[in-house]
């Protein structure tokens, strides 16, 4: 089964075309990475996907299911969950009523407490969020998306801002999510993209200007035009 | 929410008992006092649950508070005294119309809000003040009698009534406190705090905003049956925008999104207003004076206040 | 409170419950000082006790009102309570104040019914019942003024619609014809929509009170209407307080009240001189009642010879008392417990640069019975 | 051109700094290092004047800018690319530019032609809100922005976060000619690679102390030392 | 309706929708641009009232009470930003008990120092009486609001628009702090902006004063009209206030004209109307 399929999926804001007839398929327990250049489009397609913003036209379908013109929160309840490129945080509660709010009711496979435990902030549990510096509220950003017990997650620059140690063991845990766990990833740092990936969306001005297997990105030459550059 | 606040029960629990106690202590004009600041009180904590709770400052809480009241009122008017049918309807009425206004003011937040509430607050108003053949315009509705429980006991008598709020007051406390930690409860504050991210976590946020206003409507209506019981008279003053203004005061004096604060901050208004304005024809200067040093030196309201002063004293987070 | 015992020494307590923050603060304070002046030219002394009085300011709200009189009554004891502007306040407290039995001696509330189907014993009023003047108005317009069509104006409120009530049933009583009624809201600040519309008429007839009034009258003229339409009102229109601030505009309106600060019969001549006295500025109709209300009060008690726990007595003394006051004579009706007063129909006129009500007629014994007739 | 001593913060009662010296010469380029929570940022704010530091100098060519207001401290030469990018979300792409601009005629678009040579796509975007940008773009105008003032001085809290690889190539040849104009900078970097890269000395930062200083020649060496503050 | 009337009505509704922006301009830079919530600006266009009042009866000239006013309210709006809104950015409950906290002392202090007796300011002579249109009598004071109120809109625009002031205070809104690290002393901005709502608060009681008059209770009457104004036109933008005010007065005139019966309703229609179709307001943008 396919966990995302778009169809023509085009979206404009005033005379700015952003996304241009995307059609995309993502298979069940695929990673997949989708980088192109700054404003190409691609917080604007996990935008549509997860509903936020709806499409001029285009279909969205979630594990088979057409959800293009579900709210937001109806999709998230078909295992949809994101992160977002600008923190978006309840800043002013603490990090486990944070956690609270993202875990399921009845489904989570585990408590607050655990999930906390697992990813080694239980210890910061009480404080609330605002009080975290920048690059510890991107960590929560993710934990928030993760603890939706998600079965498509879609995460935009999860790892920007984090240090490098962080990064290391974010993309390792990642990796080692379930294969019952589909992920689409947004990032600039290729070595997260090439670490973690199975295939790979090249966007250029709203359209996919490439797809393919992470080796074949690397050599194509539109490619490193209009993103990665000369390699050095 | 926060954590700090679960030994809050046992504090509210021993307020219930000096409300308990009080009335045996109190002059009969204290106690037509304290039965006020119940019923206001129960109003302000209805609003908490809008302001502090799920964000949203309404304009028009007044309107669910004089309807439910203005409900017994004309039922009383049609000889219908009694209280378990003037209860169910003066809560359920205005609970109708917070459905219906609710589909077409939560569109819009903040100051919109805050606006569009007002709007159609005042849309009511003009409505009691006009259709005089059931409100009785703006001379308002007089001679509603107490409820009678078909106990021995007398509602005509001050303590007796009283005892009755109390009853239902604390039985609302229990409900709302109860309703706020609940996993809705939860869910209304982080609608509260960030919309989109509880839409993309898989919440109705607008179905929680709704509900919200819904059940605050429908406590601000009981506070309107009792407070018509009291007074035995309403009028359209009680629909105006200065009402809600006044229960808004209330609950940012006590401290908003603490739930029992409000309840101190209705105290703090009745009581303080009536003991000044009797001293001086200058109260306003007297009250202005006061919101303004409680703003300075009180962050948080004055429960908001005390907490934050607790939680520095144990030293922790 | 009735069952308190006497005891001669205390001082006798009165409630003055009036407005003094809101619209109306300028009607609770000018009643207050006609109490005052009066309490004061008698010492604060009434059948050998000393007055003690306690004011209270009622916000204009029945809620507050039905608040402030609970603790008169309750924590302050009072032996009598006066005042009230607002017929809502009125209302609200009504039922309170007779189930306490307290006197209640109404200064201003007009609401008809207050001395009507919601009258008790416990109930007077010193001032008017609405429509009470401006009934008589009606026949007056018809029959020496000529007019025949009139477009009446007043706003929304239950004064407002008793009043024109009363104006247009003595009007149309004669054979008048009322073209057309305006409502406006209360406090509106822009009436120049509805005078554009104004037309047909051989006059205009309006009530308007305090702020209202001022913008009305000066709205009236701006827009070209005084030249062409006689204005006539109800006497709050051009209440002495608000002729300051209409100026010019209002020369030539025809009002009727109970009162004018014009009259020139010695009490009202010593009133006004007092008053301006004491207070730097002349009195008004509110003073007056004021004035009547204190007078009320010392005159019962004196006739019950101080004995105010006896309510039966003080009733009994209040509903006989008679006496000559600013306005002319004073007494009650013994029925109904309102006032029986002469109404003045009044022109307002620059006179030494100073504008004033002049009376041009006087109708005696105004009882407030014209709805009987209906 | 910058110098702090024994610099001590707090955000309300915790202690973040604890006594931090460092120093940029002039026409240099110093990266300030550290995983997430250290204090970088902190030290950031202290010395711009969003949290003037509670104890200790900051001495601005000479001058001690401890206690300043930010704005006065901007004036006397010092920029700030902030965290986060806190670009003005209401108002448009120009207007954010023009803010930074210190000639108050907003005519003069000699500054602007000069930035929008360096970010074209800022000019495409002029109108548009700032709110409505691309991550990347509003990391780009948030450099731009900080340029617009014409510093002696800019303090970089992690530009490069949200970037596409070959912008961030542009934006480092922009610095070293920068620098070689004479422009010194204060960079928080988690790329530590990329960091020694540009950067002329480097320091690390652990639990709100400087824990390490050295050249990139110096860094290389003396690995062992600095290692267990980065990555463990 | 007859054609001379439509035109009076047409006129009524401009001189009133103007009237209403002169006394919403400045809450819609204190409220709209600042986004402070001021409830006591409608004490501020009362005491500009009575202040303007003293100084005309003190100098007879209209236009030395009206600058004196809105000096004297401009300094007041200083010390008000210095040492009390200057805390309480983005807290927007504690702006509300503040402000309604000077609301009741304004309405206080002006009930001390002027009674409870309505006042009225007197016109300019040169604008006293009414010129006939269409044979119909139109007051030549509302041509002056209207001339006045266009004046005060286009200077404020250009004040707003084409210096870097409005950009400046609207990048303050969204965050102060790095304003200031960009070299701008924001908080001089922020003064300068509130004194300037106190500012244009009183030159509508000025101007307004001959119509409307200062008495107690009219504080409120004010607030209440200008918020609507400044919200249903969409906060932050001159033109929402300015096309706002233009709507409300022509709905409450046609309103008075065509349903006389409904006027206390009107008003709340309208903005109702306006925020049901249009959640953030007639310009307002809307939040993504
Ligand atoms: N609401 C909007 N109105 C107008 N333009 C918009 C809006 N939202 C996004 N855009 C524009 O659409 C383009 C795509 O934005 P998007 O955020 O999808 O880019 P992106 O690929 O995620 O870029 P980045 O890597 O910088 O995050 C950008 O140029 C942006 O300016
Ligand atoms: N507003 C705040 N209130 C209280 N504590 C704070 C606040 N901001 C930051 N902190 C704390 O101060 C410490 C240092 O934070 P700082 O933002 O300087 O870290 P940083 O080194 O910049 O981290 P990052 O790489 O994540 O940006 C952290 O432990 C953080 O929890
Ligand atoms: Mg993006
Ligand atoms: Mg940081």
């Amino acid at each position: 089964m396919k966990a995302l399929e778009t169809k023509s999926l085009t979206k404009h804001f005033g005379g700015l075309a952003v996304l241009q007839d995307i059609s995309m398929t993502v298979e069940v327990g695929e990673r997949r990475a989708i980088i192109g250049p700054n404003g190409a489009g691609k917080t604007t397609f996990f935008n549509t996907i997860s509903g936020v913003i709806k499409p001029n036209a285009g279909e969205i379908f979630v594990f088979g299911d057409k959800v293009t013109q579900l709210p937001p929160f109806r999709r998230a309840r078909l295992g949809l969950a994101r992160t977002f490129q600008q923190n978006n945080l309840f800043v002013n509660l603490s990090l486990l009523d944070n956690i609270n709010l993202a875990m399921p009711p009845n489904q989570a496979k585990m408590t607050p407490r655990d999930f906390l435990d697992n990813w080694g902030w239980w210890d910061k549990s009480t404080i609330p969020v605002k009080e975290f510096s920048y690059g510890e509220q991107r960590q929560v950003e993710l934990l928030l998306a993760l603890a939706q017990s998600p079965r498509l997650l879609l995460l935009d620059e999860p790892t920007a801002g984090m240090s490098s140690v962080e990064t290391n063991k974010i993309t390792t845990m990642i990796r080692n999510l379930s294969r019952e766990i589909t992920v689409l990833i947004i990032e600039h740092d290729m070595d997260v993209v090439f670490d973690f990936a199975d295939r790979i969306t090249v966007l250029n001005y709203g359209r996919v200007l490439f797809e393919g297997a992470k080796d074949e990105v690397r050599s194509d030459e539109r490619v490193k035009e209009v993103y990665l550059g000369s390699v050095d | 929410m926060h954590r700090m606040l679960t030994k809050y029960p046992i504090w509210g629990g021993l307020l219930l008992l000096a409300l308990f106690i009080l009335p045996l202590l109190l002059s009969p004009y204290g106690l037509s006092l304290l039965t006020q600041v119940l019923i206001f009180g129960l109003f302000a904590m209805s609003l908490d649950l809008l302001m502090g709770y799920t964000g949203l400052v309404s304009f028009n809480h007044a309107t669910y508070f004089g309807v439910g009241a203005y409900t017994v009122a004309i039922l009383a008017g049609l000889g219908l005294n009694n209280f378990w049918l003037s209860l169910v309807l003066g809560i359920s009425i205005p609970v109708l119309l917070a459905l219906l206004l609710g589909l077409l003011v939560l569109r819009s937040s903040g100051p919109y809000f805050l606006m569009i509430t007002l709007a159609f607050g005042q849309m009511i108003f003009a409505l009691a003040w006009r259709w005089r053949t059931i409100t009785g315009g703006d001379d308002g509705l007089a001679g509603i009698p107490r409820p009678d429980l078909g106990l021995p006991m007398s509602m005509w008598k001050a303590q007796n009534f009283y005892y009755l709020v109390l009853v239902f007051f604390a039985f609302a406390c229990l409900i709302l406190w109860k309703f706020i930690h609940s996993r809705l409860g939860k869910a209304i504050v982080g609608v509260r705090e960030s919309e989109t991210r509880m839409q993309a976590l898989g919440h109705n946020t607008w179905g929680l905003k709704y509900l919200s206003y819904i059940v605050a409507g429908g406590f601000a209506g009981l506070a309107g049956v009792f407070y018509v019981y009291f007074n035995g008279f309403i009028s359209p003053q009680e629909l105006n925008w200065t009402m809600s203004g006044q229960v808004i005061l209330m609950v940012i004096i006590g401290g908003a999104g603490t739930l029992f604060g409000p309840v101190v901050g209705a105290g703090m208004i009745i009581i303080l207003q009536n003991l000044i304005s009797s001293h001086t024809e200058r109260w306003p200067i007297s009250m202005g004076i006061i919101f303004i040093l409680c703003v300075m030196y009180l962050r948080d309201g004055v429960v908001g206040s005390a907490l934050k002063l607790r939680k520095k004293g144990r030293g922790n987070l | 409170c009735g069952t308190q015992v006497d005891n001669s020494k205390d001082p006798i307590k009165v409630g003055l419950l009036v407005p003094y923050t809101g619209v109306f603060t300028s009607n609770g304070v000018d009643i207050t000082r006609g109490v005052e002046l009066y309490l004061n030219e008698v010492g604060y002394k009434a059948g050998g006790r000393d007055i003690k009085l306690i004011k209270e300011d009622s916000q204009m709200d029945g809620q507050v009102g039905l608040q402030k009189t609970r603790r008169l009554v309750e924590s302050e004891k009072i032996n009598i309570l006066a005042g009230v502007v607002s017929s809502t306040v009125a209302y609200a407290i009504r039922d309170y104040v007779v189930a306490n039995k307290v006197p209640f001696i109404i200064s201003n509330a007009g609401a008809c019914d207050l001395t009507r189907e919601k009258g008790s014993e416990y109930i007077f009023r010193v001032s008017f019942s609405n429509g009470q003047y401006e009934y008589p108005e009606g026949n007056y317009v018809y029959n020496k003024l000529n007019v025949r069509k009139v477009v009446v104006m007043a706003p929304d409120y239950a004064a407002g619609h008793e009043k024109a009530d009363g104006f247009m049933a003595g009007f149309k009583a004669q054979g008048g014809q009322i073209v057309q009624e305006i409502y406006p809201k209360l406090g509106t600040t822009d009436y120049g929509p509805y005078l554009t519309q104004i037309k047909n008429a051989d006059a205009v007839w309006v009530h308007f009170s305090a702020a209202d009034s001022i913008k009305f009258v000066k709205q009236y003229a701006e827009y070209g209407l005084k030249n062409k339409l006689p204005l006539l009102s109800s006497g709050d229109l051009v209440d002495e307080s608000s002729l300051l601030g209409q100026g010019d505009s209002a020369i030539g309106i025809i009002s009727a009240l109970h009162y004018s600060a014009a009259l020139t019969n010695p009490e009202n001549q010593k009133f006004v001189k007092d008053y301006t006295a004491k207070y730097g500025e002349g009195p008004n109709m509110f003073a007056e009642q004021g004035y009547v209300t204190a007078k009320v009060i010392v005159k019962g008690i004196e006739a019950a010879g101080g004995k105010v726990s006896d309510s039966k007595l003080l009733l009994d003394s209040i509903r006989k008392v008679q006496f000559d006051a600013p306005r002319g004579p004073f007494k009650f009706d013994a029925k109904t417990q309102n006032v029986i007063f002469n109404t003045y129909i009044r022109k307002t006129e620059k006179i030494n640069g100073k504008l004033v009500n002049t009376v041009v007629e006087t109708i005696p014994n105004t009882a407030d019975d014209w709805y009987k007739g209906k | 051109m910058l110098r702090l001593n024994e610099v001590h913060a707090h955000y309300g009662e915790s202690h973040i700094l604890h006594g931090v010296s460092m120093k940029v010469e002039k026409g240099s380029v110093v990266a300030l290092l550290g995983r997430n929570g250290m204090g970088k940022t902190t030290t950031i704010h202290a010395i711009i004047g969003f949290n003037p530091p509670t104890k200790g100098e900051i001495l601005f060519n000479g001058t001690n800018i401890n206690g300043f207001p930010p704005n006065k401290i901007s004036r006397m030469g010092m920029a700030l690319v902030p965290q986060g990018r806190r670009i003005f979300r209401s108002l448009t792409v120009k207007e954010n530019l023009i803010l930074g601009f210190r000639n108050n005629k907003i005519k003069d678009n000699h500054n602007l032609e000069r930035i929008y040579e360096l970010f074209p796509v800022l000019q495409e975007r002029a109108k548009q809100l700032g709110r409505n940008l691309s991550g990347g773009e509003q990391q780009m105008l948030a450099i731009a922005r900080a340029l617009m003032t014409e510093p002696e001085m800019i303090l970089m809290d992690e530009p490069f976060e949200g970037l596409a690889p070959t912008i961030i190539k542009d934006i480092g040849l922009k610095i070293e000619e920068l620098k070689n104009s004479g422009l010194s900078i204060l960079l928080v970097e988690q790329n530590i690679h990329f960091a020694a890269k540009i950067a002329d000395y480097l320091y690390i930062m652990n639990k709100g102390e400087i824990v390490y200083g050295g050249t990139p020649e110096q860094f290389h060496s003396e690995e062992d030392q600095w290692k267990r503050f980065i990555e463990i | 309706m007859e054609l001379s009337e439509i035109v009076i009505q047409t006129l009524n509704g401009i001189s009133y929708g103007l009237l209403l922006f002169l006394l919403a301009a400045g809450l819609s830079l204190i409220f709209g641009l600042m986004g402070i919530i001021n409830l006591a600006h409608g004490s501020y266009y009362t005491l500009g009232a009575y202040v303007g009042l003293v100084i005309i009866q003190m100098t007879g000239n209209f236009f030395v009470g009206l600058m004196g006013a809105a000096v004297v309210l401009a300094l007041l709006g200083i010390v008000m930003e210095r040492f009390f809104f200057r805390k309480l950015y983005k807290r927007e409950l504690d702006q509300v008990l503040l402000t309604f906290g000077f609301a009741y002392l304004f309405m206080d202090i002006n009930k001390w120092i002027w009674g409870g007796v309505p006042r009225s300011l007197p016109k300019p002579t040169f604008l006293e009486g009414s010129i006939s249109i269409l044979g119909e009598a139109f007051p030549i004071y509302r041509f002056g609001i209207i001339v006045i109120g266009l004046g005060i809109a286009v200077l404020l625009w250009l004040f707003l628009e084409k210096t870097r002031t409005g950009v400046i205070i609207r990048a303050g809104v969204d965050d102060k702090e790095m304003v200031s690290g960009l070299g701008i002393n924001i908080k001089l901005y922020f003064s300068g902006i509130f004194a300037l709502g106190a500012f244009l608060a009183a030159i509508g009681g000025v101007i307004g004063g001959p119509i409307i008059g200062a008495y107690p209770g009219l504080d409120f009457e004010i607030l209440v009209l200008a918020l609507a104004v400044v919200v249903v036109g969409g906060l932050g933008t001159l033109k929402g206030a300015f096309w706002g005010s233009l709507l409300i007065g022509f709905a409450e005139t046609f309103g008075k004209a065509i349903f006389p019966d409904f006027a206390m309703f009107t008003i709340y229609v309208t903005m109702a109307l306006i925020l049901i179709f249009k959640p953030s307001g007639l310009l307002g943008k809307e939040e993504s």
